[in-house]
């Protein structure tokens, strides 16, 4: 899509956007000021938008959830692969918790480390198909989908009367419904905007910009992304590494599995039907490049983000079915151009300040 | 002298490689569900009717499989693929049933519109440069909403008998919605290797720089993959709407998947540069075939899903332990086969 | 005879954070080969680039036959009347080498493409350089060289008017150099004029008759004859000052200690046979051949790439049973330095430091495998700095250096780790003179610090200056073995003798 | 094309309205109702057109209809604090997973507003939202099936199609099937339930043609109980000279042309516009605080009628009749007013 005469279109990492070309080049800023400008747009035509209970709580609810998902995707396009599996991993480790519940009664930590476990697990396995036969990622993580898909709808049917583990371990309630306005500490509590839920997000970001800023792995991981046959002659084990990519994407996703059935109530076989899009949305929109290499933490959150402000702005403003989603994809072309503009007109800046 | 002995020698290289390829796997597949159906079914599955409706749902599935292969080709995705299908669906049927468009008319219209959407898509990669990816899941959501606000939730049949009758008619069993598929799949295959313009979208797609060098424009080639991929995609439309009972708005909902899946698995590189059109049909011959030993088995989804996935899974691994078996007698393979 | 076919004036290119071009002026007249030259990072392929209408200037003006020209795009330079062969190769890798051949211009009919038609043309330019190669093949089976040898059949099938040639011959060997010489003095008897770009000062006075030197994206001798001009001068211009070279410390090889690697009998899947070879402590053992000898490929099936199917590999003594590069690196302590950079041996779209400090990292790494960014910058600058890659930062992409400095980053890495034994292929393809130079001493004083080091070069004078015995193969057998008296001309005669007789032998 | 009538529904709701004592709406103009579908579907439609005749009829602050929620339950609670903060105070909704709607209800009840659960009820015995109006799905796919076992004649093969398995209405559809089936004491077998092939019409129509292929012959009559398998059976066994009888479901324009032209035998209709006008009067009622439930997370049936060739024509009137009675119902078992 580019070649090498266009500006770069993504920069590869925070601090060498920052080296070599001014901070406002970055295309992470881009994002941000693409969600904080729409934002305050529809704070302007709607002041409810900014009803920190009713409309804030549960977009970042949303997008706390759908960043997992698209971390999970993320980290698998970070070795040049994809997860499309990434639905019916989180209901396969959504499955393993509602089980926990609902069967083995255990408390609300043990099923979360069993849906990890269990998400983990099936990533696993993915990853060491992929590793072992050389197979594209795409096949072996459609076939995985597929798989996955008959096995938890028949689990389901199997062990339910509903079709959903309906068990709720105590705080899983909590999960859902607090916000960071429910700990305080003193007199001064958390605002109401921020749920709970979100938590998990932040560990995940935290641990996967720890990741793939700071250490040996993460930067293993991106180099057999880039480059697999030259990764593996510079004595990186590919191998493991895309195991390792697949296992964390599913771990990820498997959490997102968890956080979405936290979020609605029950762990039911439809949880992340609706996941494979967003995540490679999310991820594509924040500078992961699909063809491996480039991953940007902070840049997913952000590529959810401005989706879900969008679509919320847009159930806010009452548009209907009939034009959501016409509005919807406009919305989304016009920021991207505008933000497209900015870069290269930054990158011309730079250019004649050379 | 040698001449003879050469090309024999050579015919037998050639064979030799043919029988590695994907597309060889894919025939021996296709052929032994066949057989293995006809034995299931006690010697219907050849049977007219039988192939008739096999032959009938191919023509989707190869379409865009067809369509999507011709955006991977030069490094492109096209995820609009339903969503410009069901748009498409409608609209032919909308203008035929609620305008009282004539049925040629109409058809032409639907090939047109979706010829400039795929068009239109491609420049809005090209100008903006924003990733392909992005601009056909914008373009696919806003024909989704354009194939809702179309026909809302009815579903719209008042239309063209003789479209239908095309669009159901199977002479000697072949439907000819099927044959309206195959002709593509063969329009395009010689496009692809014997034009001129179908040899600068490969390169453009091996290579982007490459191309560029040799004075290929890689721009003007994503604009014609995905005008091209329009059209396909217009030709699959146009055949879901006659062949279908009527069009609404789930026309094309199911589409995407497959569209990725028959090419690649038919042997098309996500990376660009690399087409199968052969490969392609086989692979949607094999989807075809699981749909077949459903009905016949009448097996659950759940499982048919399960076993699916396990059985390709297997295959995977199992070729895996082939090739480490022949690679005994061959080069090994280069690093970051993982790929 | 001296009509000046192209000209251009005080051309300005700018990325970001570098002013490649910086006021460049070049005259290009009809029947001359003109000499570019300039150290790794001068701004050579950006000129080149800029006269082929891959990159737009940001200033200046250029000029075809005393006509003002724009150049927009590689097609119009093409029809121009410019031709070029690009430092990096491009080739579309899944199509056969006739159709990359003729890719510019492929005879068709009514848009239809004529494959019969292709193989002729394709073939001739193909055998005009001397090359036998099968033009149904697909080009990404073929070697290095053999890629390099094609791309320049593919600018002579253009045939046109001016032809710029960027490191044509960084990767041929002399044989192959010598064919391509006799063609170009063919083009320029004909009146075209060909650009020639090379690191490989001896080359160029033998071919060329002008020259323009580059220096930091200046011309500082702009379409001077050569003549006037003697080696050191040149060099100083290119340096910006005196060019003195050190002296090597001397060093010697205990032939008696037992061989770090030692081959023996060995046959691959690739067609070698019998191949014997050992490479000791502190020496340097080049492996000499024409292209497509096999060289390459022998070193990718010692390090598990290829099927091992007799013979025996010994590492420190003991049999080894070598799986892959990594394993080689980790267990065996073996790098190797590919030949092939874009491909296997830089991550282009990452950073520099990224790919010179792959192979230390777990050197590196704390806690958590936490690797401190300072000691890890701290690495790499100092890689940089010995190496004297010309870069805007750390952090820019390898993509963006030029190809020299490329291929300084590629063995940075290997200089980096920490190796029992190093395997070099092709190590200076594409790098200056003063930098080779001081990729000559960085090697040297490796293998003087003991450490083995397997040397496979085309560059006959380089293989003379490092190797202290010199293997010579041709066709997947080994041929003989010489050993180095660091003489260029008795050695050269001995290595070619010793390739010609076994083809005389053969045929 | 068929329409529910608009017009004669608020009329009857009108003269309806003036039955119970004391569930006449005093003022409702400060109630906001949203009425909330799972996604896009035809069995909707009519809640648009009746949502808006009650907010004439009643004088309501407003009523409005919003399909958005794209079959997704964290879109649809998403949408529903959207709608919440637009200032709607009165919710009727059709819950996307009924395993889940019930802490979707719980939550909109926890801030005040009267929750109405209409078109399906949230799985399991408890119900949280204020009352549920409803199909008995059970029942709805238990009448179909009679209607097909009669039109086979008393025996002879059935064929079930349905959408998402693992959905628990789904369940519920497959226990009704199986429970008419199991009444016909033999005579009738079920020879298939085919799932999940209602997530768009061309793989409805290969489902069913492929099944055709491979038992047409057997085959005596088809229930469908999803939308998209509806319409491809029908045509499916027009074109393929099969004499299986098709019993549908619901009654969209084309589902019902199938029946004029026989090409389909029956359809089960149930009564969503009931539900809408239903819906939202009481709604209007509990939030004016005008009236409490008597017994809150009461679910009733809003009818399902077994439509043929012989009473297409009037068999809305019956239906109108069920929404007459359930007005009444209301005011006077459900409703507590005064
Ligand atoms: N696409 C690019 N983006 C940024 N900088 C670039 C780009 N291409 C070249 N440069 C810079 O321009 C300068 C000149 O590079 P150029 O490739 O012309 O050098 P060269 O003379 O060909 O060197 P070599 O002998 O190593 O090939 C270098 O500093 C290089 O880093
Ligand atoms: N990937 C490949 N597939 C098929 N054949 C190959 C491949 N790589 C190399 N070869 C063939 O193997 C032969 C030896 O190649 P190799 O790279 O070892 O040569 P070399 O001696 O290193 O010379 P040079 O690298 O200078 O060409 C060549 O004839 C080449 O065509
Ligand atoms: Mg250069
Ligand atoms: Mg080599």
């Amino acid at each position: 899509m580019t070649t090498s005469v266009s500006p770069p279109e993504t920069v590869p990492e925070e601090k060498a956007a920052a080296h070599r070309m001014p901070f406002w080049v970055n295309q992470r800023l881009g994002l941000l000021v693409l969600v904080i400008a729409l934002s305050i747009l529809f704070g302007v035509l709607r002041p409810a938008f900014l009803d920190q209970r009713l409309v804030l709580f549960p977009l970042l609810r949303d997008v706390a959830t759908l960043t997992v998902v698209a971390l999970a995707q993320m980290v698998a396009l970070s070795v040049g692969h994809m997860n499309l599996a990434v639905g019916r991993m989180a209901a396969f480790g959504a499955m393993f918790a509602g089980l926990g519940y609902d069967k083995l009664h255990l408390p609300m930590q043990a099923g979360l480390l069993l849906c990890l476990a269990a998400g983990a697990a099936i990533g696993a396995v993915t990853g060491w198909l992929i590793a072992r036969t050389g197979v594209s990622s795409f096949v072996v993580t459609l076939a995985m989908d597929f798989a996955l898909l008959g096995l938890v709808s028949l689990m389901y049917s199997a062990l339910t009367e509903d079709a959903a583990f309906t068990t709720r371990p105590a705080g899983i309630d909590a999960l859902r419904s607090y916000s960071l306005a429910d700990i305080c500490a003193g007199p001064v509590c958390g605002s109401p905007a921020v749920p709970q839920l979100a938590q998990f997000t932040v560990l995940a970001m935290l641990g996967l910009g720890f990741l793939y800023g700071g250490t040996r792995i993460g930067r293993e991981l991106l180099l057999t992304g880039a480059n697999p046959a030259a990764a593996e002659l510079s004595g990186i084990p590919t191998g493991r590494r895309v195991l390792l990519a697949h296992t964390l994407s599913g771990l990820l996703a498997a959490l997102a599995g968890f956080m979405a059935a936290a979020g609605t109530g029950t762990f039911r076989a439809s949880i992340g039907d609706d996941f494979m899009l967003p995540s490679f949305l999310g991820a594509v929109l924040g500078g992961t490049l699909l063809t491996g290499g480039v991953v940007s933490v902070l840049g997913t959150l952000l590529g959810t983000a401005l989706v879900g402000v969008i679509r919320k702005g847009l159930d806010l403003l009452g548009v209907g079915l009939e034009s959501l989603n016409i509005y919807l994809g406009c919305i989304l072309l016009l920021a991207l151009s505008a933000d497209r503009i900015r870069a290269v007109v930054s990158y011309r800046k730079v250019v004649r300040s050379t | 002298m040698s001449t003879i002995r050469d090309q024999q020698s050579r015919a037998a290289a050639a064979l030799h490689r043919f029988s590695r390829t994907t597309t060889a796997m894919l025939l021996l597949v296709v052929v032994a569900g066949a057989v293995a159906l006809e034995v299931a079914s006690s010697g219907s599955f050849f049977e007219g009717p039988s192939v008739r409706v096999f032959l009938q749902y191919l023509a989707t599935p190869i379409l865009i499989g067809l369509a999507q292969m011709v955006a991977l080709c030069v490094g492109q995705l096209n995820l609009a693929v339903g969503a410009l299908g069901g748009f498409t669906a409608c609209l032919t049927g909308v203008l035929m049933a609620d305008h009282g468009v004539p049925a040629g008319v109409a058809v032409l219209v639907g090939l047109l519109t979706a010829t400039a959407v795929g068009l239109v898509t491609g420049v809005v990669i090209v100008t903006t440069q924003i990733n392909g990816f992005i601009v056909t899941l914008a373009t696919m959501t806003i024909l989704l909403g354009a194939q809702y606000r179309l026909v809302g939730t009815r579903t719209v049949d008042g239309y063209s008998a003789t479209l239908r009758d095309l669009g159901t008619a199977a002479p000697l069993d072949i439907p000819l919605v099927f044959v309206t598929a195959i002709v593509a799949a063969v329009l395009l295959g010689a496009f692809m290797y014997r034009t001129v313009a179908g040899r600068r979208l490969l390169a453009a797609g091996g290579n982007p720089l490459a191309a560029r060098l040799s004075g290929i424009s890689t721009d003007r080639q994503i604009v014609a993959a995905h005008t091209l991929s329009g059209l396909l995609v217009g030709v699959a439309a146009v055949t879901a709407t006659a062949s279908l009972p009527g069009v609404n708005r789930s026309v094309g909902g199911d589409w995407l998947l497959p569209s990725f899946a028959a090419p690649i698995i038919g042997g098309v590189a996500l990376t660009g540069g690399s087409i199968a059109v052969f490969g392609t049909v086989l692979a949607a011959f094999v989807t075809r075939l699981i749909d077949a030993a459903r009905a016949q088995f009448s097996l659950d989804p759940s499982w048919v899903n399960l076993l699916i996935g396990l059985v390709v899974l297997g295959t995977v691994a199992g070729g895996h332990l082939h090739q480490t078996r022949l690679a005994k007698s061959t080069p090994a393979p280069q690093p970051g086969g993982a790929r | 005879m001296n009509t000046v076919l192209l000209e251009c004036h005080d051309l300005v290119k700018v990325f970001p954070g570098v002013r490649a071009l910086d006021g460049v002026g070049l005259r290009l007249t009809a029947g001359s080969v003109h000499a570019l030259l300039g150290e790794n990072g001068a701004g050579k392929s950006t000129l080149i680039k800029v006269l082929t209408g891959v990159h737009s200037p940001d200033g200046g003006t250029l000029a075809w036959c005393g006509e003002p020209v724009q150049l927009r795009s590689p097609l119009e330079a093409a029809r121009t009347g410019i031709g070029v062969v690009h430092q990096e190769r491009n080739l579309i890798p899944g199509f056969p080498v006739a159709e990359n051949i003729t890719l510019q211009k492929p005879p068709a009919r009514r848009g239809l493409v004529d494959y019969a038609a292709m193989t002729e043309p394709a073939v001739a330019c193909l055998a005009e350089l001397g090359v036998d190669l099968d033009p149904d093949r697909p080009v990404r089976e073929l070697s290095v060289a053999q890629q390099q040898l094609v791309e320049i059949a593919k600018a002579l099938y253009t045939e046109s008017r001016v032809l710029l040639l960027d490191e044509p011959t960084a990767s041929l060997s002399p044989e192959e150099t010598e064919r391509l010489f006799e063609v170009v003095r063919r083009l320029a008897e004909r009146g075209a004029c060909v650009v020639f770009v090379s690191h490989k000062l001896e080359e160029v006075f033998a071919l060329c008759d002008t020259v323009t030197v580059l220096r930091d994206g200046k011309s500082v001798l702009e379409s001077s004859p050569l003549a006037d001009h003697s080696h050191d001068d040149i060099v100083s211009l290119m340096v910006g000052r005196a060019h003195a070279a050190a002296e090597m410390r001397p060093r010697t090889v205990d032939r008696s200690a037992a061989p770090v690697l030692e081959l023996s009998g060995l046959a691959t899947a690739g067609g070698h046979r019998d191949i014997d070879l050992a490479v000791r402590p502190g020496e340097i053992v080049g492996l000499y051949g024409l292209v497509g000898a096999g060289r390459s490929e022998l070193v990718k099936a010692v390090l598990g790439l290829d099927r091992i199917t007799a013979g025996e590999v010994r590492v420190h003594g003991r049999p080894a049973r070598i799986g892959s590069p990594r394993q080689a690196l980790h267990e065996f302590g073996i790098g190797y330095v590919t030949e092939n950079r874009k491909e296997e041996g830089v991550f282009l779209e990452q950073p520099i430091v990224r790919n010179i400090t792959v192979t230390v990292w777990r050197r590196l790494a704390r806690a958590l495998g936490f690797v401190p960014p300072g000691e890890e910058r701290a690495v790499a600058q100092d890689l940089v700095d010995r190496l004297g890659i010309r870069i805007t930062g750390l952090s820019q992409n390898v993509g963006e250096l030029s190809g020299g400095n490329q291929q300084k980053v590629s063995l940075a890495k290997w200089l980096a780790a920490d190796t029992r034994l190093l395997v070099i292929d092709e190590p200076t393809v594409g790098v200056d003179v003063r930098t080779k130079r001081a990729f000559h001493e960085l090697i040297w004083d490796l293998a003087h610090d003991g450490l083995p080091i397997l040397l496979i070069s085309s560059d006959l004078a380089e293989m003379v200056t490092l190797a202290d015995r010199i293997v010579v193969m041709t066709d997947h057998r080994v041929r003989g073995e010489v050993d180095n008296d660091r003489d260029y001309d008795r050695m050269s005669g001995r290595i070619i003798r010793l390739i010609h007789d076994r083809d005389a032998v053969r045929s | 094309t068929y329409r529910n009538a608009p017009a004669p529904a608020t009329g009857q709701a009108s003269t309806a309205g003036r039955t119970g004592d004391g569930a006449d709406l005093a003022d409702g103009s400060g109630t906001k109702v949203a009425l909330v579908p799972g996604g896009a579907h035809p069995y909707f439609q009519p809640w648009k057109t009746a949502g808006a005749a009650a907010k004439k009829t009643y004088g309501l602050g407003d009523v409005t209809f919003d399909e958005t929620a794209e079959w997704d339950q964290q879109k649809q609670n998403n949408l529903l604090s959207t709608l919440a903060a637009r200032g709607y105070n009165a919710f009727g909704v059709f819950g996307v997973s009924p395993t889940d709607i019930n802490t979707t209800f719980a939550d909109l009840k926890s801030q005040g507003f009267p929750v109405a659960s209409l078109g399906s009820c949230p799985a399991g015995d408890t119900d949280e939202a204020d009352f549920c109006l409803s199909t008995d799905v059970e029942l709805a796919a238990y009448k179909a099936t009679k209607a097909a076992i009669e039109a086979m004649g008393g025996k002879g093969t059935l064929v079930h199609l349905t959408g998402n398995n693992v959905d628990a209405n789904t369940q519920l559809r497959i226990k009704g099937v199986a429970r008419a089936v199991k009444e016909s004491g033999g005579k009738v077998k079920l020879l298939q339930t085919v799932t999940d092939i209602d997530t768009d019409l061309q793989t409805a129509q290969k489902a069913v043609s492929d099944l055709m292929a491979a038992k047409g012959g057997q085959i005596t009559g088809i229930v469908a109980t999803a939308y998209n398998p509806a319409v491809a059976a029908a045509d499916a066994v027009k074109t393929s000279g099969s004499r299986a009888k098709v019993i549908a479901i619901d009654d969209d324009a084309k589902i019902l042309s199938g029946i004029r032209q026989g090409t389909v035998t029956a359809t089960v209709v149930q009564n969503p516009t009931g539900q809408a006008e239903i819906g939202t009067w009481a709604l209007a009622l509990l939030q004016t605080k005008q009236c409490t439930m008597r017994d809150p997370g009461v679910k009733v049936d809003s009818g399902s009628f077994v439509v043929t060739k012989a009473n297409v024509g009037d068999y809305d009137k019956a239906r109108q009749e069920k929404t007459k009675q359930l007005k009444t119902e209301f005011a006077d078992r459900y409703l507590s007013c005064g």
